[in-house]
């Protein structure tokens, strides 16, 4: 791997990249899209996020060692902004630019997000679910964490969405299960035990989408159900594929990813920089998982 | 000698007789009231819901509690010795990434990956129980360091991506749904908990192994200079231990059809939480099987009915503290006063 | 006369499946040292105990100087003036010395703040005052058994109390300590207090006590003034039949083979040039005063040790033992001095615990026989009088000298060639050491042979064919039985020695005929 | 008795006092080596990255090391006595939370807040020490539940959103950057730690509650047995345990100007394990404050250093296993040494 030296050694510009986690499977894609840019701008780069999402001190120890890197570059993914205003000030001081990515940062410093919307794109799932359940029905929600930003916009945006659009879809109730696809197996399960009458669920990440996928597997109710998931990985294509999901949201981690490390390098340069660098998302089902657009923003 | 075998003496034997009567009626008793937790909490969550009690939903219960029971099976005989073991979390984990890899990167077939999957379990507790036994580590460290060294190589090795194993033949039969029992559906994994229940309560009580277990956790000085040897025994029964690891490994792979590279952190406090719940001394020395099982089914119940309840989760958490403190204190009043 | 300093009657005791005490009496006068005997599991611990507060009688009233007292609590008995040694140690092995007396009572200032040095202090001032050679400072956990057994003493001593509890304070000692002891004894006792003794010594009843009460399977049996009894009356009142004993081995003499060769052996700290030969059918005593090193032998041969330099040859061959169960697989068995910490398994039954080292034995491709486990240990509960309700008691249940004798035989079934005991009598009433003594006795008439190392001079002059003599780590020399006396004994065992002091044997063991 | 004193006496004494001079020096030797995991440690990464060894990046090491230092020093207390405190990570969340809402919703005065958040701490290690010391539950059970219970409550009370604390005048201060020791820019937190660390040292080593937690530890029964209210003592030394776990909280507010209500969970096997490389023993008994100031920093040089080394973060997991074990292993073979 890169050498710790190589930034100062070989002059090569260094960007720092701290994200809310590294474990999961849509935090290695978007270092895996970061990595991508890196070779393609020939810089340096270091990905790192505390081991759960509610770490919150981890991230900050993290941020304080990036800064200790002298990076000429930041990019972060903050689990809470206000917490991370001081490294921010701290970076401010230094000259050193700041570009958020995923949920954003609350802060005037960053001059650049490159995000997704997860309430629009949790909206997003929300509209399907409903056509697909012709706008009534009880549903239930597995979600991967109630503090985390990203748990709790993914959420919400489905919960708003059905509220104003939907009202007589009736959300029985929710769940969390760590985005661990065992938990959440056992969660949706136990969620269609109390509600047997359930017709649809909906998980808020790969794990808790694949977990509700299990679940319904496993209860020999096959087919009964609605199920609309987020993110993607091959399990939860498979399910799409085979009819056991009805389909699910993406976001564009990859994109996410080189668009953070493309604008800091543009930022290093000095050149100007879109304020808000919004990668999008998808819906994606049976009918589209082949589309070239939408393959290309799927990941395995 | 001068013993004079008279009538007292008869009479003597008669009253030990007697006594050793009483011994094991309370003993058994004692095991019978080891159940009283776990029925109250049964009987409590069938009248909060009617949905609880319910064939689907016990088959439900029992398939959430394979992964902890088999992890809590090993642990105890860990806990037992007197050591602790918190690298069976992450070694789940890892147990399960090296088996996907068995399987597929290096293609063996189902039951050799299986068995290569169990034995790579025995060995990440063979070493354990080396750092234990040969170096002195305390077992709190030792399993530290190898939690923290198993959640890397996971991730290491299977790239931190998830490995599919929807291809190897017959290999989600080990988790798939049973039906042994006419009118309950239930899963194989579920049986193999039973039969691991099963092997590992022999192991504990029939043989050499588990007497030694006993032993060392009673007080391991004692045993050593009993002529027993003390080390190779330790790193035998954490090797044993590794085994339950690995199978559960196995199991969750099955389950997930894939392996999971992250997570399993957490799992060794619930495995850990299950032993002493069924009345296993972390002091070592004390300790069953049986006890275990119960404890993991009242684990597993708990997060069910609670769940099924629908109780705001955060409550589940308070909620299942608690109970948990109640179980145990309860426990342990009804020891005593089986003892008296 | 005034009333008396201490009444019990009527006293109930049960345990599950024991009735440990039933009617009790016992009464202590003024400037008096009672001696409390019986055979193992009598009941003479638990009645300590009920006095000293930590367990509560069915029934029965306690008296003190004429008043009715009930006992609740340990702190309630120190108050009323009772303290008491146990038989096991109450220690903290992690505090020094002048801690573990003082822990509770120790000086402070603000309420708060520990002074050290008036602690230290004040146990220096202690152990002038009864003439105890200890380091406050020490850390207990270092010293040796005889030495924690002084440190109990101490600060039993340490309270102000009135009515002083000693249960056998001087198992772990040797005589010159025992003389010792007896001398704190006297300086406590005056026209306020008292002190119940309890022993299986017979020799130093006669030494230290005034009155003897005796107690059998739990029920009160007789009081005797010491003056106007023999021992041997004593012993029949205690066991209710009549024990032979007392003689010197049967002249049937060891074989020439040399099943043991132990050669310039030397330990880091402590032994040095160590060389000794055992015989096959030979009873070899090793004695010494507390600490000469005799413990760290044994331990040093089978492996629980690390030795610096010489060799061990086992039947001419020159083996490596690297720790006990290599020795043990060798043939060569240890039993500990320290059954608490290095014998016994307390939270284990009767049955594991004499099975443990032969359980090969008991299992057929590694499973256990419990069966043959039971049926053996039966018989040794047998053999041994141990006394328990079943094989499957809980071994921290029995009474102090039945757990020895469950360490016993442990090492009795386990068929080693050569066993080596350490302090094996300790805390065993003199009925059963006659028949452990004739256990011995019939092992070496197999062709076994033993190493006992004892405190005890009369058992080791009455069991050994040959006796090796230690003086700080070294050996100072053998004695034949025939020669062996002990006043040559202690010759050797003062030998070289530059600060222990050779002190005056106890009147009665010195007066003992060893004919 | 009837010792002569005697030359050979005198010799004696005074070869007394020369091993016990030996004694003191070795003890302070040991002291002495116990750094050395730790200046390898910082040698080895000032070698590796010229980043390392920075007046700023050392900062950051302190700074990281506060929180698990504080949770590390109270669960010190609570490891010599023969226990064991798992509630500290989420019992940390708790405190954080109320001290946010005494703050805030409550409106009170910063050094009053910050008061009741320690105090609040000092509470739930009072309950911690009540179901220990009165109702007897073993330790490892009674904290894991009260781990449960704090990580719900935790939620509840913030309404599983982080309370902000921006507004409270001066409470960042706490946090902040003092600049006390010239070219040095040294938070106030860290000497916050240290102040608390030296506290904890007197309460071990000089006053009556300091002796009690190794006697206790050393020997429970022994201890009670002579007259020490062992019940009271427990709970009144778990509690002085909780008040370092809520000062932790406190600190982590002012940290992160706002309590966060998730989380925690796992910061308590991170602090048992600073407290156990810094060679307090898990069976109780022995331990110091020193030892576990070391072993809290080597912690968080090592995650400094490797990070800072850009080594990938699986890779990090696995080298800190390691590293934690080699410590552990050389710290016990220097003591070893020492006392040889
Ligand atoms: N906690 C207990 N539970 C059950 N039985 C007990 C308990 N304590 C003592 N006993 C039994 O009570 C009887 C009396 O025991 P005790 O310890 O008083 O004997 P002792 O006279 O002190 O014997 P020794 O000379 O061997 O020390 C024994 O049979 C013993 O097994
Ligand atoms: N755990 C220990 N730590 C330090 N020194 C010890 C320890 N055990 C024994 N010693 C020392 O080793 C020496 C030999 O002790 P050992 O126990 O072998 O003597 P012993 O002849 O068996 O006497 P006794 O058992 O009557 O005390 C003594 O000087 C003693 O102080
Ligand atoms: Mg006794
Ligand atoms: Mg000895």
């Amino acid at each position: 791997d890169t050498a710790a030296e190589a930034p100062v050694a070989n002059g090569k510009t260094y960007i720092a990249i701290v994200s809310k986690g590294f474990q999961h499977q849509f935090w290695q894609s978007v270092k895996q899209g970061a990595e991508k840019a890196a070779k393609e701008f020939d810089v340096e780069i270091s990905f790192e996020g505390p081991d759960k999402e509610t770490n919150v001190q981890q991230q900050m120890d993290q941020l304080n060692n990036a800064m200790a890197k002298n990076p000429q570059a930041l990019a972060l993914a903050a689990l809470d902004s206000k917490a991370a205003e001081g490294v921010l000030q701290d970076a401010k001081g230094k000259n050193i630019p700041v570009i958020a990515f995923d949920s954003g940062v609350d802060s005037d410093i960053p001059i650049a997000t490159a995000s997704t919307d997860n309430k629009a794109a949790a909206a997003e799932a929300a509209k399907h679910m409903a056509e697909l359940l012709g706008n009534k029905g009880e549903i239930a929600i597995v979600g991967h964490s109630q503090t985390a930003t990203s748990g709790t916009d993914r959420r919400d945006g489905f919960v708003d969405y059905l509220k104003t659009n939907a009202p007589d879809i009736k959300i029985v109730d929710i769940q969390y299960a760590d985005g661990d696809q065992a938990k959440s197996t056992d969660a949706a399960k136990t969620i269609m035990t109390a509600y047997p009458n359930l017709a649809g669920m909906y998980g808020t990440n790969e794990g808790a989408a694949i977990g509700v996928v299990n679940a319904v597997k496993e209860a020999g109710k096959t087919g009964k159900l609605v199920i609309v998931g987020f993110d993607s990985g091959k399990a939860q294509m498979d399910a799409i594929k085979d009819g056991l999901m009805a389909g699910a949201v993406t976001q564009n981690p990859v994109g996410i990813g080189y668009e953070t490390v493309k604008a800091a390098v543009a930022a290093i340069k000095g050149e100007k920089v879109e304020k808000v660098i919004d990668t999008g998302f998808y819906w994606y089902d049976k009918t589209n998982i082949a589309d070239p657009d939408i393959a290309a923003n799927l990941y395995e | 000698m001068t013993l004079t075998k008279d009538a007292a003496q008869a009479a003597k034997v008669a009253s030990n007789k007697q006594s050793e009567f009483n011994t094991r009626l309370r003993a058994s008793f004692q095991q019978l009231l080891a159940f009283a937790s776990l029925l109250a909490l049964v009987l409590f969550f069938s009248v909060a819901s009617s949905n609880f009690y319910q064939a689907a939903n016990l088959s439900n219960i029992l398939l959430s509690t394979v992964v902890t029971g088999l992890l809590a099976l090993g642990t105890t005989f860990v806990i037992i010795t007197g050591g602790i073991d918190l690298s069976i979390g992450t070694g789940m984990t890892l147990c399960s990434v090296m088996t996907a890899v068995f399987m597929t990167q290096l293609g063996m077939p189902m039951i050799v990956g299986v068995l290569c999957g169990v034995l790579f379990g025995a060995l990440m507790g063979g070493i354990n129980g080396f750092l234990v036994a040969f170096l002195k580590i305390p077992s709190f460290i030792a399993t530290l360091a190898m939690m923290m060294v198993a959640a890397g190589l996971a991730l290491v090795i299977s790239g931190t991506k998830p490995i599919y194993t929807n291809e190897v033949a017959g290999f989600q039969k080990i988790f798939a749904l049973g039906k042994s029992i006419p009118g309950l559906v239930i899963p194989n994994a579920v049986f193999i908990l039973f039969a691991a229940a099963i092997v590992a309560g022999l192991l504990l009580s029939k043989t050499i192994l588990g007497r030694y277990t006993y032993s060392i956790g009673s007080n391991m000085q004692a045993t050593a200079l009993s002529g027993v040897n003390v080390t190779k025994w330790t790193v035998l029964i954490y090797t044993v231990a590794g085994c339950f690891t690995g199978l559960a490994g196995v199991i969750a792979t099955a389950r997930l059809n894939s392996a999971q590279p992250a997570g399993g952190a957490g799992l060794e406090l619930q495995a850990i939480a299950a032993v002493v719940i069924g009345g296993t001394s972390l002091a070592g020395g004390k300790g069953s099987i049986i006890g275990t099982v119960i404890g993991a089914l009242i684990m597993s119940v708990l997060t069910n009915g609670l769940s099924i309840m629908s109780i705001p989760q955060e409550w589940q958490q308070v909620a299942v503290g608690v109970v948990i403190l109640l179980a145990v204190y309860l426990d342990m009043m009804r020891r005593k006063k089986a003892t008296n | 006369m005034s009333k008396k300093l201490l009444r019990i009657s009527g006293v109930n005791k049960s345990f599950p499946g024991v009735k440990a005490l039933s009617e009790m009496q016992l009464d202590l006068n003024h400037n008096e040292v009672l001696a409390l005997v019986g055979e193992n599991g009598a009941g003479k611990s638990t009645l300590m105990k009920l006095l000293s507060g930590i367990y509560v009688p069915d029934s029965g009233t306690f008296e003190i100087d004429g008043q009715e007292v009930a006992i609740n609590g340990t702190k309630h008995a120190q108050e009323l003036g009772i303290s008491i040694i146990h038989q096991e140690f109450n220690l903290m092995q992690d505090l020094t010395v002048a801690q573990n007396i003082y822990i509770g009572r120790e000086p402070r200032r603000a309420g708060l703040f520990l002074s050290e040095r008036a602690l230290n202090r004040k146990a220096r001032l202690l152990f002038d005052q009864i003439n105890i050679d200890l380091d406050p400072k020490d850390r207990v956990g270092d010293l040796t058994v005889a030495k924690q057994q002084m440190v109990e003493i101490a600060k039993a001593l340490s309270y102000k109390s009135r009515i002083l509890i000693m249960d056998e304070p001087t198992a772990a000692l040797n005589d010159a300590e025992v003389a010792t002891m007896h001398d704190l004894i006297r300086n406590f006792t005056n026209e306020q207090t008292g002190v119940i003794y309890i022993s299986h010594r017979m020799d130093e009843l006669k030494a230290i006590s005034n009155r003897i009460t005796v107690i059998r399977d739990g029920a009160y049996i007789d009081t005797v003034d010491t003056e106007s009894t023999t021992m041997r009356e004593v012993i029949n009142l205690m066991v209710g039949r009549e024990i032979s004993g007392n003689q010197r081995p049967a002249s049937q003499t060891p074989s020439d083979e040399v099943v043991l060769k132990v050669s310039g052996l030397e330990t880091k700290g402590f032994l040095r040039d160590i060389n000794f030969e055992l015989h096959r059918g030979e009873i070899l005593g090793f004695a010494g005063l507390m600490g000469a090193g005799r413990t760290e032998i044994a331990r040093a041969i089978v492996g629980a040790d690390r030795i610096s330099a010489g060799t061990i040859e086992l039947k001419g061959t020159e083996v490596s033992i690297g720790n006990p169960a290599i020795a043990a697989s060798l043939g060569v068995g240890y039993l500990s001095e320290d059954r608490k910490h290095l014998g016994l398994l307390l939270e284990r039954d009767v049955k594991d615990n004499i099975a443990l080292s032969s359980l090969k034995m008991f299992s057929r491709m590694g499973v256990i026989n419990d069966k043959a486990m039971k049926s053996t240990a039966a018989t040794y509960i047998d053999k041994l009088r141990i006394k328990t309700p079943s094989s499957a008691q809980t071994a921290k249940n029995l009474s102090g000298g039945n757990q020895q004798k469950i360490v016993i035989a442990k090492w009795l079934v386990k068929d080693c060639e050569i066993l080596i005991f350490d302090e094996p009598t300790r805390g065993i009433d003199v009925g059963a050491k006659e028949e452990i003594y004739t256990l011995l006795n019939d092992l070496v008439a197999q062709g076994k042979s033993i190493i006992m190392i004892s405190s005890e001079l009369p058992e080791v002059l009455r069991l050994s064919h040959r006796i090796a003599v230690m003086s700080e780590g070294r050996l100072t020399g053998f004695l034949s039985n025939a020669e062996a006396s002990q006043e040559n004994i202690m010759e050797l065992a003062t030998q070289n020695t530059t600060g222990a002091v050779l002190t005056p044997l106890p009147a009665s063991s010195a007066q003992r005929s060893t004919s």
